[in-house]
This record gives C-alpha cells, structure tokens and sequence, in this order.
C-alpha cells in the first residue's frame, strides 16, 4: 500500500490515542496516589459524555452559539468530577482506604454497576449525539482525505496540553510533591503537615474529572449508548498496567501504542484489531515486568 | 476451623433438601454452584494477595470444550465431558500460569484480564468456528449413558455438582490449612523471606493457580451442560468481576464463603429481574456496598462472626 | 575443599557513584563467630546481601563449603545451608509468631501434603523450644503484626534458626533489641549456636556486644574490610576507637 | 382445560447494553398493546400479564432467568429475543418446558432452516429475505455500481448478513469488485481508520447493516468526512436511526427497516389503528415508533390470533400450548403495515420495504422517498430452502418482479 | 509546654497506653526508656495523632491537642523521627528533609536557612543530600529522618530511638549535636526514647520509664544506680 497511507492510519491512531489517553491518565494517577484501581473511572467517561452531550443540544435548542460547547466540556467535565467523583470518594472510598485492596476494587466495582444503570434511568437508552461542535471546527484535507480539525487537531492538543499540565503540576508545585509523598507514604506524610485526606479527594476529582473530559469530548465524535463505559475502561486498564504503576508518561507512551496500533491493525490485520491492546500489553510487560516506566521502590532489605 | 466445617455442612444440607422443596430452582442453584466454584478459585489466590480480574478465560474455555466434544458428539457423556473439560481448562492454567506466576498486583490482574480479552475476542471473532457473539448450543449428553428427560437431567446435574462442589471446598480447606496454603498467605504478606525460608513462591503461586484454574474450570464445563448453550461472555471481563465480587459478597474466610455468595448472588439476581428488571446491575451493586461497608468479611463472616485479633487469622 | 566455610572474593558493587563494595573479601573458618562493624553506609548490609544472593556483585565470587554461589538465588543459597537475618525484620506479619516458624519448618522439613495441618506439623515443639532461646516463648500466639519492632528483629533471628544453617548471617541481631534485654538474648543465642556449630557472621553497632559474643571482628569502612582481628585488637586499635567507637561522652 | 386467572407473557427483550435500542422501544410498545387488550378484556376473556426478561444480561443468565419465569411465575407464553444469539439459545429451552415461544425480532434465518422447532414460531420474515430485498433494491436504484465496501459489526448479525449480501451480488453481479470488508468491533467509538480508508479507495457502493449507536456513529462521522457525498451508501437498518440522524443523513441513501415497517407507510400510514399508535407511542415515549415496535405488534397480535383460533377450535375452551402452537401453523393475520403468513415451518413471510432518503419539510430529519414494497413471499427463501444456496442462484429477472410495488413519498 | 494527663490508647482493641500522666516543660530534654513493646512509639504516635486515644487529654501551650488534625500537629512546631526512618523514596536527602518546610509554605530563605544549621549540626548529611531516599543504608536512613524532624521542630522535636542502628561514634556525635541545638535553640523540647539509655547519660535531666504502657518519672534522671533501681541496667 503506498506509504502516504501509513500516515493517514498514523493520523487516525494519532487521533484515537489522545482521546484513550485523557481517560487512562486520571486511571494512572488516581491508581498511583490512592492505590485503587478505579473501576467506576468508565462509568465517569460515559456520565461526562452525556452530560456534556446534553448541555451542547440544551445550549444549541436555546440557540446559543455553537463554540460555547468548548467551555461547556470543561464545565461538565469539572462538574462531573465533583459532584460524582467527590461524592464516591467522601462517601464510600474513604471509609475503606485502611481495608484490603480488592475490597477498594470491589466498591468500585459496585459504583460502577450503579452508575451503568443510573446512565440509563438519567440519559435513556437511545443514542445520544452532540456533533455540532466537530462540525463547527470544519475538516482538513490531508492527501486528499478530510479529516475534522476536531480528531486530528483539537483532541491532540488537548491530550499534550493535559500531559505537559500534569507533569508540571506533579514535579513543580508543592501540590504535586504533597501528592507524590502520599502516594509513598500516608502516615508520614501526615507526620510533614500534609493534609493527606485532602489530596486523596482531590486527586480523585482531578482523576474523574480527566475521564469526564475524555468523554465530554468524545461525545462530539461518537454516540453514546449504554454500555460505552464497559468498553473504554478496558482499555484505560490495560493503558495503566503497560505504563506502570501510576505513571503518566507512561499512559502517553501506551495510550499511543494502541491507538497507533489499532489503526495499523485495520489495515493490515483486520481481525486483529480488538486484540491490539491486550497484545501490547502482554508483550511489553513480558519484556519489562513492572510496565514501561518503572517507580524507585524504597530499599526494605 | 471446625466452625468452617459446620457452616460448610449446614449449606450442604440445605442445598440437598431445597430442590425437593422447589424443583424450578435446581437449575439456578446448580448455575450458582457454579459460579462458587470459580469463586472458590478466586478466594485460593486471594490468599496470596492476588486478584485476577480474568478466570472468566478457564471458566468459559472449559464451556466450549464441551461445547465442541458435544457438537461433534464426542464422548457425549457428562462423565467423559466434565473432566476432559475441566483437565482441558487446567492445562490452559498449566500454560499461562507458567509465567503469569512472575507478576504481582495490577500486573497480575490486568494480565489476566489482558488473556481473557484475548480468549474472548477470538470467540467473537472467529465465528465460523465458534459462532461468534451468539456463541454455541450444547446438546443435552447423557449421563452413566442415560438419555434423561429435562426433569431428570437438571435434577441429577444438581446434585452431581454438590457433590463436586463439597469435594472440591474440603479440599480447598485443607490446603488452605497446611503449610503450602500459609506459605501462599506468605506471599501476600512477605514475599523476601519466603525466598529466605528455601521457598520458590512463583512455584507456590504455581500450585494455586492451576488448582484456580481446575476450579473455574470445572464451574464452566457444569454450567455449560445445564444451560445448554455457551457464548462468549462468559469469558468477558464483568463476568471475572463477578466471580470477584462473589468471594468477597460470600467472604474469603472460609471454603463455604464463596458459595453463600454465590447463592445470595443468585437470589438477589431473580428478585431485581422480577422487581426492576431495568435496574438490577444497580441492585447488586447496592448489595455489594452494603455488605463490605457493614460486613466486609462477607456472609461467611457474618456466619462464623468476628475473627479475633489473634490466633486463627481469617482474612 | 579448602580450610573455609565460606570465602568472598574481591565483591565489586555500584550504586551509580557509590561503591557499596569495593573488591570485599572475607574468609571464614567453620564455627567462627564473626562482628562485623563500621560506621554507618560503610556496605555491610551489601556484603550481606551479595553473599546470600540478594544482590548479584558486579565481579568477585562467593565460595561456599567448595562451591561457587556468587550467581545463585537466595533461595538456591538458603537451600544450601546459609541462613539469614535482616536489618529491618522480614516477617509474615498476619500470621501468629509460631505459625512463622512452622513455615520454616515446613520449608526446612519440605513437608508440603496438602492434607498435613501446619498447626499440627509433627516437630512443632523443636520450634516452640526454639522461640524459648530468643525468649519470645510467650509471645507464640501473637500475631507478628502487634509485636513491636524490638520482638520482631529476634523472631527474624529466629526465623533463620529454624532452617538449621551451617552459617548464618545476622544484619544488627541487638539493635532495637533493649538493652535490658540484649544480653539474656545473646546469651542463649550463642549457646545454641554453639550447640549446632553453626557459623555465625552479625553485623554490629554495640561494642560491649562484640566485644562479649564474637571472637572475630572485621571492620567494614568503603565497601571493604579496613581491619580484622581478634576483639581485643581491634576495639582497642586507635582508628577504630576513632572513626567507628568514639569516646563515650 | 380450564381458563387461567391471568396469562402470564415472558418477554425477553434488551433492558441493557447497546442493543436496548431496540429492546426498550419494543418493552414500550409491548406494554401499550397489553394495556389495550387488557382493556377490552384480554385474551379469550383472560387478563394478560407481561413479565420483561432482559437479554443484556447474557446467554446463560437470559436462559435461568427464561426458566423462572417460565417454571416459577408460570409463563404460558414467551416472546423471545431480539438477538439471533439469544433465539438460538432459547429455541432448545422452550421445547424442553414445552412452552410456546415467539420470536419477536431475531432475525437469523438458520434457526428454522437448520432447526425444527415444534414450539418456537417467527412473527416476522428474516435475514434472508431483508438481505434479498436490499439487493433487489440496490441493483434496481442503482443497476451500474462496480465496486463495493463492507462496513459491518464484528458479530453474528454482522457477518451473516454480509454472507448473504455478497452470495447474491456474486449470483446477480459477477464482475462487482468488493475493495474492502469491514468488520469493527461491536460497540466501537471511533470509525476514524475505517472512514479514511473508505475514503482512499472510493468505492461506488457502501454497505452497512449496523444498527444503533454504532451506526449513528459511522454515520455521522462519515457525513463529518464527506464520505457519504462520496459513495452511495446501503443502510438496511437506517429507519431505526431516521429520527435521531436528523439532519445528518443526506439525500440518496438506501434505507430498509427489517421488514415493511415505516410509520410513514404509503399505504398504510393513515390507518385509524397506525394514527392511534403513533400518537400513543410518541405520547409514550416522545419519538416516532421504530420497526421493533412494529415486530413487537406482530407477535402481540399473531399470539391474540393464534389464542382466537385455537380457542375456536377447542370449542370456546381455553386451549392448551400444544394447541395455541398449532393454531400459528398457517395463521394470517394483518399487523400495522401489511399482513403476515406463517409458514408449517413456523417461519412469518413478511413483506420488505426499502427506500431513498429524502428531505422534507414536514420532518426535520430523512424520510422515504423511491419506496419499493417487496411481497414476502417474493423475498423469502421458499420452504425447504438454505438462504445461501438460494441467493446463489437468484435470477436478475427478480430485480424487477411485477409484484413489487413502488411509491413515492406523498406528504 | 506538653502536658499530657491520663491517656490510654489502644491498637486493634489491645491496650498500649495506660493511664499515661507525663508532662514536657518548655527547653526541657527527656528520656523515655523502656523494653520492647513498653510504648514508646505508640506514646509518640499518640502525641502526633496516629493512635486511637480512648481516655485522657493532651495539652499544648495549653490548647487541647487531641482536637488538633493530625496533619495540623507539625504546623505547632513538633517535629517527629519515626523509629522506622519513613523516608519518601523518590526524593533526594534534600528533598525530604526540606518537604515539611515547603509544605508549611516557608519562605525560601528560610528554609535555606533552617538548611544550613541543620547540615551544621549532621555534616554526614551534606554529602549524601543528592542521593535518591530510596538507597540509603539503615544508619543514613535515621540521619535523613532525624534531620527532617529538626526541621520544622522548633518547638518540640520528637525523637523514636534516634541511635538505634547508628555507629556509635555517630550516636556519641549525634548526642553532642542534640546538646548544641538545645544550648543554641534553649527554647526547643526534647521527647527521646531509647531503649538503651546509657547513651543520653548526663544529658536529658530527667527520665521517665515506661513499662506495659505504663509510665513512672524515674529519680534521679539517667544516672545509672537510679536505671538500676527503675530496673534497667
Ligand atoms: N539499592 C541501593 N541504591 C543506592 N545506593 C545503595 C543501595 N544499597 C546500598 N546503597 C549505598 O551503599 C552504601 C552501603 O550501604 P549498606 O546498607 O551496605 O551500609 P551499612 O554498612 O549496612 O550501613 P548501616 O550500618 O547504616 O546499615 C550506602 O552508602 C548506601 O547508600
Ligand atoms: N498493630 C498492633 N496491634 C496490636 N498491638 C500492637 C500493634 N503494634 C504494637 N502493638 C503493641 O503495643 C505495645 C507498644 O508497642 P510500641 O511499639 O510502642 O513499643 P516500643 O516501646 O516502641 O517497643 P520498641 O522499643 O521495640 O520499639 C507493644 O506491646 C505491642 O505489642
Ligand atoms: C438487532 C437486529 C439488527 C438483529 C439481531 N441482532 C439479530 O441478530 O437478529
Ligand atoms: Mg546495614
Ligand atoms: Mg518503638
């Protein structure tokens, strides 16, 4: 096939990774900080996906202009980490956090079986589509293939701007260097001054709210049906254990592998396309057991 | 210990008479058996800290094992059928076990999860051979070479599977209580020393992983047998999930735990699909929080009543 | 077969810039009772660690009893007869202190039926009399988890007893160890040791507890041995007394 | 036998997951006919009472929860399922409780081809001839297409359908080149690798039977792309997804509907009984009805047909299963658009319609327009028949078949 | 300045601390000795806020501590090394022992500052201040923890067997350096346990001994006939 295709599936899997990027991260830090692994986080991407979806046509039935969406994602996506995220911390995470971990998992695991159903009651169960905002971007024209500016500019950027944003956040402020001592150590960091009940709830907000993000702006490029939680969470699992634990560079690096391999697979191997993640996943942890970036564990011998 | 052994017998009798008091019920309680079995399996590496997140794999490859042999009317009896089947899902342990075994935690479950997907895409991919997503009809086989009428076979599949089910638990048990299953309970809590003691803890793990694996595998062939058709989901992530949520719902504390969790899943199940067949996943998950939050060492727990600090460490 | 028990050879090992060893060598005769000392970082838990498999040595090899073990894993080496204690005490903290020992045991004993109850393994009294010398009898049903941190470091002691080496190394058996206690403990631990003629290399930090119990002592100082000699010498050399004792203020 | 107090009806329908796009509509419709037969006093005199299965839940738990309801709240009769997956499933079950099953909506065609099941019976036509008709109609809208392009769901329905559709374009074109074959998973978000190839290969014709969100999605992210300017897209499940495409869809699309079903029926879409559907439906749920709420109506009122016919011939007694089941073997009854014959093997010949998307006024999204009306009979591969033998060897005289009628969107 | 009256604490219903009557005065260097599981530790975490206190008050400058968040605690000056080091392991030396301070949003100069004597007072320390937490040995490992506790204790310093596993040479350095921090800080209160009391000799004036989680003010301080006669050599 001529090599200008390989760039366009590249653009494609460029596009797809970024967006399984922004929902796997708030996985990564939340899984990294608090130690769970935050089966519920689909379930944020769905719930920011509708919410978002539904503000658009609310905004557009009032006749509101149409680039008014772009704040109403980040809006949806802040309320949603608050309001869902915030409460499942406060109300049930927190009471567990001394307890086992599959027992942090399972109440995950419950949270999300809930707010499968909640979607359902709150949103129906007819498809729900909110495209005005990738049409209002318009499209690019690479090789003579439209692309919408949406997927190949805008989600990208947003997914850099998230990463460089995090990374900073985490390694610059005092915030972030809070959160990294918690993550290690909670008693002792209490022992410093840090309020660790404190960074435990944010962090979770800021994780859940990154999923919602994820998902307020998919809503734009897919429509929502029960059930696309399930789907996307998967993947988010299988971006955190190929990044190793809790790392955020590390969900760039994965997420991309499998976005830049999923469209490889449509072209090459169609039928391999559903296993690409999985696959991706075993390879790299057969060669590098801890994932791709590995954290310094603290000398115990 | 001896109280695990009175719970585990009070079950038994109660499962034994409850078919005579509702015969509709043999298939749901031979079902829930089932899915105690794969729990069964999930409490054994749970003990060794380690939750995988996909015996669906074992569960549903024993399934259409059994779902071929009985398509191709191979050994259509279910005395052949289920521990060929069974065999055929510890092997699949024997092979990934082999270095699944070098990973802990999330490595440890996503890995499984990640073999799982794999199984479960292909099923739904190569749908000539397996039928894809509608998955696969398993005629009824006969059983001691009997053609048995639905009654019947429903009835004797019961209680053949409490009877496995008894075997299996005991069997649980008593590994769990000698030293191997401390030395599995030593990887959980101290994985240096245990090298220090002479001991190969991937080998330990080993042992536990493949007996997991028998365990689910097991559950499978039976279910597969008395609902008479297989699919896919039953290798799908959310169905290991619940086999997860079903150990702890039951509680890890002893044998009878994951299958009081796995009846209490049934039950709760039909009722929700009665009385809010839209909104029953959010049933159980209520149920799910209820139980951790107010008793998070699960029914079993409940049973037997708190652990004491010291002693006999049930966790 | 030569005259030593164990023999390390030039051990090299980097941390990035720091040399943890540099060409360590030390060797010891069967029955010896060796202290190591030396001031904090100087590498003694490393050479402990290189020697019982934990860490592989960049170069240099370990004999022991004739046969080469730089590249086992600790459990090939332990299997082998070298047991160990730890620094910061490595224990099964959700199980009672006499359940720890019965693993041991177990492992020691490869008594692994399915069917054998751990609680009821045959030579269970060897173990309870074995918790009777670090005097922790008593605390037999406790869950590790509630001992404090001075009972843990002698049921790790007592941990690597079980296995019945012919050597064994112990990393600071006596610090957190109070002093009230320290020297009942060492008492009925060096007797036993005796008993068993076991070979024994502990790292130290208390002099009057080398000075007492070993009747060796190296001095550890950048990743090697400094000095080496019998007590007397070495405690009483001057740059020992200088750079590791210091004079009691 | 004597007249129960009450006829309990299990219907399995999907209540989760994607495909309760079909299953909630159809739950919707179900309970608005019950009501009304309820009213006018139900079946034989006797009250009816739904009882919902959902199919999301899985195989193995649809069969255990298909068995207590049929064992512990004493179902009599079951309407089941949406999925092919699921009447493959259930077909066996209902014989072994000797229970009367109608499917209401699958739609593989092998269940009674390969099967023969005494007590299951199908109320609508199936795979076979939906496929055969969307050819007829593609090969008669647009007779000089050279290439074609799959994009279906990775699943049973999927691929099947795709089986059939490319047996009879090699039967009626053989020279048609098929540049690609498409199968994203189930459920997938994003089209995008999919659509940039379409667009690279520019083939004349595309077809997808995808239905629900994923073909809203493709859709959409398609029109995004200005892919369906590019190809004439085949869409035989698009009247599900009219509504909520809105503008989306453009002008020239082929659609179809699983049957003759449109609530804009040429013929019959002024009806008294379509008029007071439409109203209640959308009263009901604020949307026009869509063809599974049509399936649901034939299997609702085939199942009050059968009970009347049977209950006639057991002389005004309240007639056993055996008999009811009996009584669907050659039963013709009318449903909302058109008239349904069950065949002696328990298969409905059910007409097909399909059109080309037009843009109206009266409507803010596609409607109808070029209708042609495929006789079931005319479609459906004849008794004794395999489908894929049949579309073999179809004849291209069937394309323009003088029993097809054809129409054009009236306001 | 610390006042504590009548606290038990318990751990998973096993009481540790009985009945603890036991007051710190303003500058004042303390010894609590005792055995293996006495409750040094558990009084100490008490003091932070790591226990479950079921009876009894803490007092500080008179305030009720108990009331006080745990997190909170340190921002009154009480700096605490815990027995088992608890280093961030992804952190430089410097790092660690400058994170209390920053997240007390100290200023930069005076966080420089508290630096400089603290290097001062622990040279071992200024070597090492570049090197990842996580490789250091057992003994740089109480180092690094006693010098994050100084760093924001200005108040009270809480100090968990500070010796424990240090050469003595070090332990004899280190004791010195406490005396010079308490000469040049007189204001600054010194809690420290030691379960091998004949290093802080003629240095804390008074001793308290605590047994079964029962403490008693030892006459005397540390001179050895009064260990001896409180039963400890
Ligand atoms: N994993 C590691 N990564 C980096 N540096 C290390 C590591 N392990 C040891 N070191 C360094 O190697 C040197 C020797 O460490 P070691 O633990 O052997 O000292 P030690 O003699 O046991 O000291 P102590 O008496 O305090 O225990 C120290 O400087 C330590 O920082
Ligand atoms: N997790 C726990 N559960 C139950 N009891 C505990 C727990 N941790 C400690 N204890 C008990 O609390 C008592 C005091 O422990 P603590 O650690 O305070 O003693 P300590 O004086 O610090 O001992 P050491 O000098 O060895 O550090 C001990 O008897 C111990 O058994
Ligand atoms: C839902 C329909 C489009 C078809 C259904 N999935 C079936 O397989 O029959
Ligand atoms: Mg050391
Ligand atoms: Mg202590």
């Amino acid at each position: 096939m001529p090599p200008e295709m390989i760039l366009l599936a590249a653009l494609d899997g460029l596009a797809y990774g970024s967006l399984i990027f922004l929902v796997a991260v708030g996985l990564s830090l939340i899984f990294g900080v608090l130690g769970v692994l935050n089966v519920a986080h689909g379930s944020f991407y769905a719930i920011g996906a509708y919410v978002a979806a539904s503000a658009v046509l609310a905004a557009a039935g009032m006749g509101l202009p149409t680039w008014l969406a772009f704040p109403l994602f980040l809006i949806s996506a802040v309320l949603v980490g608050v309001v869902v995220g915030g409460t499942v911390e406060a109300l049930l995470l927190r009471r567990i956090y001394g307890k086992e971990e599959v027992l942090q998992l399972l109440v995950t695991f419950a949270v999300f079986m809930i707010l499968e159903d909640a979607q359902k009651v709150v949103f129906g169960t007819q498809p729900l589509f909110a495209n005005a905002p990738m049409n209002w971007l318009g499209t690019v024209e690479v090789f003579g293939i439209f692309y919408t500016s949406y997927q190949l500019i805008l989600i990208p950027l947003v997914a850099l701007v998230v990463l460089l944003g995090l990374r900073w956040f985490l390694r610059r402020t005092s915030f972030g260097r809070a959160i990294i001592a918690v993550t290690q150590d909670r008693e002792a960091a209490m022992a410093m001054g840090i309020d660790a009940t404190r960074i435990y709830l944010f962090t979770f907000i800021i994780g859940a709210s990154l999923a919602a993000l994820g998902g307020a702006l998919s809503s734009a490029t897919t429509s929502l049906t029960p059930g696309i939680g399930s789907g996307m969470i998967v993947l988010s699992f299988a971006v955190a254990a190929t990044a190793g634990l809790g790392r955020i560079e590390g969900a760039a690096v994965a997420a991309l592998m499998i976005g830049l391999g999923r469209s490889a697979a449509v072209y090459f191997a169609p039928e391999f396309d559903v296993l690409i993640p999985y696959l991706i996943m075993v390879v790299v942890l057969l060669i590098k057991p801890e994932g791709l970036f590995t954290t310094v564990q603290t000398r115990k011998v | 210990m001896s109280r695990q052994y009175l719970i585990g017998a009070g079950l038994l009798i109660a499962l034994v008479a409850f078919p005579l008091l509702s015969p509709w019920s043999t298939v749901i309680l031979t079902v829930a058996l089932c899915e105690g079995l794969a729990a069964l399996g999930i409490l054994v590496l749970l003990r060794a800290g380690q939750v995988s997140f996909g015996h669906g794999l074992y569960f549903a490859f024993s399934a259409y094992v059994v779902a071929f042999m009985a398509a191709a009317h191979l050994g259509h009896e279910v005395l052949l059928l289920v521990p060929i089947a069974t065999a055929a899902s510890g092997l699949v342990a024997a092979l990934v076990g082999l270095f699944i075994v070098r990973y802990r935690a999330i490595f440890f479950g996503m890995l499984n999860l990640a073999i799982s997907m794999v199984f479960f895409s292909l099923l739904e991919k190569l749908f000539s051979i397996t039928g894809g997503a509608d998955g696969k009809r398993v005629p009824r086989p006969t059983l001691l070479g009997m053609t048995l009428e639905r009654e019947s076979f429903e009835f004797w599949m019961f209680y053949i599977t409490l009877a496995l089910a008894a075997v299996a638990a005991l069997f649980v048990a008593r590994y769990l209580a000698s030293p191997g299953g401390k030395a599995l309970e030593a990887i959980k809590s101290n994985e240096t020393r245990l090298e220090y003691l002479g001991v190969s803890s991937r080998k330990v793990l080993y042992g536990a992983y493949l007996l997991s694996g028998l365990l689910a595998g097991l559950g499978g062939a039976i279910i597969a047998l008395v609902s008479g058709h297989v699919t896919p989901e039953l290798a799908y992530w959310i169905r290991s999930g619940e086999f997860v949520f079903i150990a702890i719902l039951g509680g890890v504390g002893g044998v009878a735990g994951p299958f009081l969790g796995a009846l209490m899943f049934q039950i709760i199940r039909g009722y929700a699909a009665v009385y809010a067949p839209e909104t029953w996943h959010a049933v159980l998950g209520i149920m799910l929080l209820v139980i951790i939050f107010f008793a998070p060492s699960g029914l079993y727990g409940l049973i037997a009543g708190r652990k004491r600090a010291s002693g006999e460490a049930a966790r | 077969m030569s005259e030593f028990i164990l023999e390390a050879r030039d051990l090299e090992l980097r941390f990035g810039g720091v040399q943890a060893a540099n060409s360590a060598s030390l060797q010891v005769r069967a029955n010896e009772r060796i202290a190591i000392i030396g001031p904090n970082g100087a590498g003694k838990t490393t050479f402990i660690n290189l020697c019982t498999g934990y860490i592989k040595p960049q170069s240099g090899r370990v004999i022991f009893a004739g046969q080469d073990i730089t590249a086992l894993s600790p459990r090939a080496i332990t299997r082998l007869g070298i047991g160990r204690s730890f620094q910061i005490p490595q224990l099964f903290l959700e199980n009672t202190v006499i359940e720890n020992l019965l693993l041991a045991l177990s492992a020691r004993e490869g008594s692994w039926s399915p069917f054998l109850k751990l609680t009821k393994h045959p030579k269970i009294d060897e173990m309870w009399a074995l918790l009777e010398i670090v005097g922790l009898k008593d605390t037999g049903h406790r869950i590790v988890r509630e001992l404090p941190e001075g009972m843990r470091k002698l049921i790790d002691i007592a941990l690597a007893l079980a296995l019945e080496p012919n050597l064994i190394f112990m990393d600071e058996p006596t610090s957190g160890v109070s002093s009230h206690e320290k020297f009942q403990v060492m008492d009925t631990l060096t007797r036993a040791l005796d008993a068993r003629a076991t070979t024994a290399i502990f790292v130290e930090h208390d002099m009057d507890v080398v000075a007492r119990y070993a009747n060796r002592v190296a001095v550890w100082s950048g990743g090697r041995i400094a000095l080496e000699g019998s007590p007397e010498e070495i405690l009483n050399h001057p740059d020992v007394r200088e750079s590791v004792i210091g004079e009691v203020v | 036998q004597e007249k129960p107090k009450e006829l309990v009806v299990g219907i399995a329908t999907f209540l989760s997951g994607p495909a309760s796009v079909f299953g909630v509509p159809g739950k919707a419709a179900a309970d608005l006919f019950f009501e009304e037969i309820n009213a006018k006093g139900g079946i034989l005199g006797v009250p009816v009472k739904p009882v919902y299965v959902d199919e999301g839940a899985g195989t193995n738990q649809l069969i255990s929860e298909y068995r207590r309801v049929v064992q512990d709240q004493g179902a009599q009769i079951m309407l089941g399922a949406i999925s092919s997956g699921s009447c493959n499933a259930l077909a066996p079950v209902a014989e072994d409780l000797k229970v009367v099953n109608v499917m209401w909506d699958c739609g593989t065609q092998t269940i009674f081809e390969e099967g023969k099941w005494k007590y299951s019976v199908r109320t609508q036509g199936h795979a076979g001839a939906e496929m055969m008709a969307t050819l007829l109609y593609l090969m008669k809208v647009k007779p000089d297409f050279k290439t074609v392009a799959v994009v279906n769901q990775d699943y049973a329905w999927g691929r099947e359908s795709w089986a059939l559709l490319q047996a009879g374009l090699k039967a009626l074109k053989p020279d048609v080149k098929i540049v690609a074959e498409l199968f994203p998973k189930f459920g997938a978000p994003d089209f995008s690798t999919e659509i940039t190839r379409l667009s690279a290969l520019r083939p004349d014709v595309v077809i997808s039977t995808s239905w629900g969100g994923d073909l809203d999605t493709f859709v959409q992210q398609a029109a995004a792309r200005g892919l369906l300017k590019q190809s004439t897209f085949v869409l035989p499940l698009a009247e599900s997804s009219l509504e909520r495409l809105g503008a989306v869809l453009p002008e020239g699309v082929i659609v179809g509907s699983r049957g003759d079903h449109y609530f804009l029926h040429p013929k019959y879409k002024n009806t008294a009984e379509m008029q007071s559907f439409v109203k209640a439906y959308k009263a009901k749920t604020g949307a026009y009805p869509i063809y599974p709420t049509f399936h649901m109506n034939q299997a609702v009122t085939g199942l009050v047909k059968a009970y009347e016919k049977a209950g006639a011939a057991a002389g005004g007694k309240w007639p056993s299963k055996e008999q009811v089941i009996a009584a669907f073997e050659g039963l013709e009854f009318k449903s909302l658009t058109g008239t349904i014959t069950i065949r002696s093997d328990h298969q409905g010949l059910e007409d097909q319609m399909l059109g080309t998307t037009k843009r109206v006024p009266e409507y803010p999204f596609a409607v109808y327009d070029k209708i042609a009306l495929y006789p079931g009979k005319l479609v459906t591969t004849p008794l004794g028949e395999k489908s894929l033998d049949w579309f073999a060897k179809v004849k291209p005289e069937l394309v323009n078949d003088k029993s097809i009628e054809t129409f054009d969107y009236v306001k | 300045m610390l006042e504590i009256k009548g606290l038990s604490a318990e751990i998973e219903g096993v009481q540790v601390l009985r009945k603890v009557d036991f007051a710190l005065a303003e500058g004042a260097t303390v010894a609590l000795i005792g055995r293996n599981g006495a409750g040094k530790t558990s009084l100490l975490r008490a003091i932070m806020g790591f226990m479950k206190v079921t009876a009894g008050a803490i007092a500080f400058d008179g305030r009720p501590l108990l009331e006080v968040k745990p997190h909170e605690r340190p921002r009154l000056g009480i700096g605490y090394a815990p027995e088992d080091r608890r280093l961030f392991s992804t952190f430089t030396i410097e790092e660690n022992i400058r994170l209390p301070a920053e997240v007390m949003k100290l200023g930069a100069p005076e966080i420089a500052r508290r630096l400089d004597g603290i290097y001062a007072v622990l040279p071992e320390l200024a070597d090492l201040r570049h090197r990842p937490a996580a490789g250091l040995s057992g003994g740089q490992g109480k180092m690094a923890a006693l010098a994050r506790a100084l760093m924001i204790g200005n108040r009270v310093i809480l100090l968990d067997e500070p010796f424990q596993g240090l050469a003595p040479v070090l332990a004899n350095r280190y004791a010195a350096a406490l005396r010079t921090l308490r000469d040049s800080h007189p204001e600054i209160a010194l809690l420290i346990t030691e379960s091998n009391p004949s290093l802080l000799r003629n240095f804390a004036e008074r001793a308290y001994a605590i047994e079964r989680g029962e403490v008693t003010e030892v006459e005397g301080g540390l001179a050895a006939s009064s260990l001896a006669a409180a039963g400890m050599r």
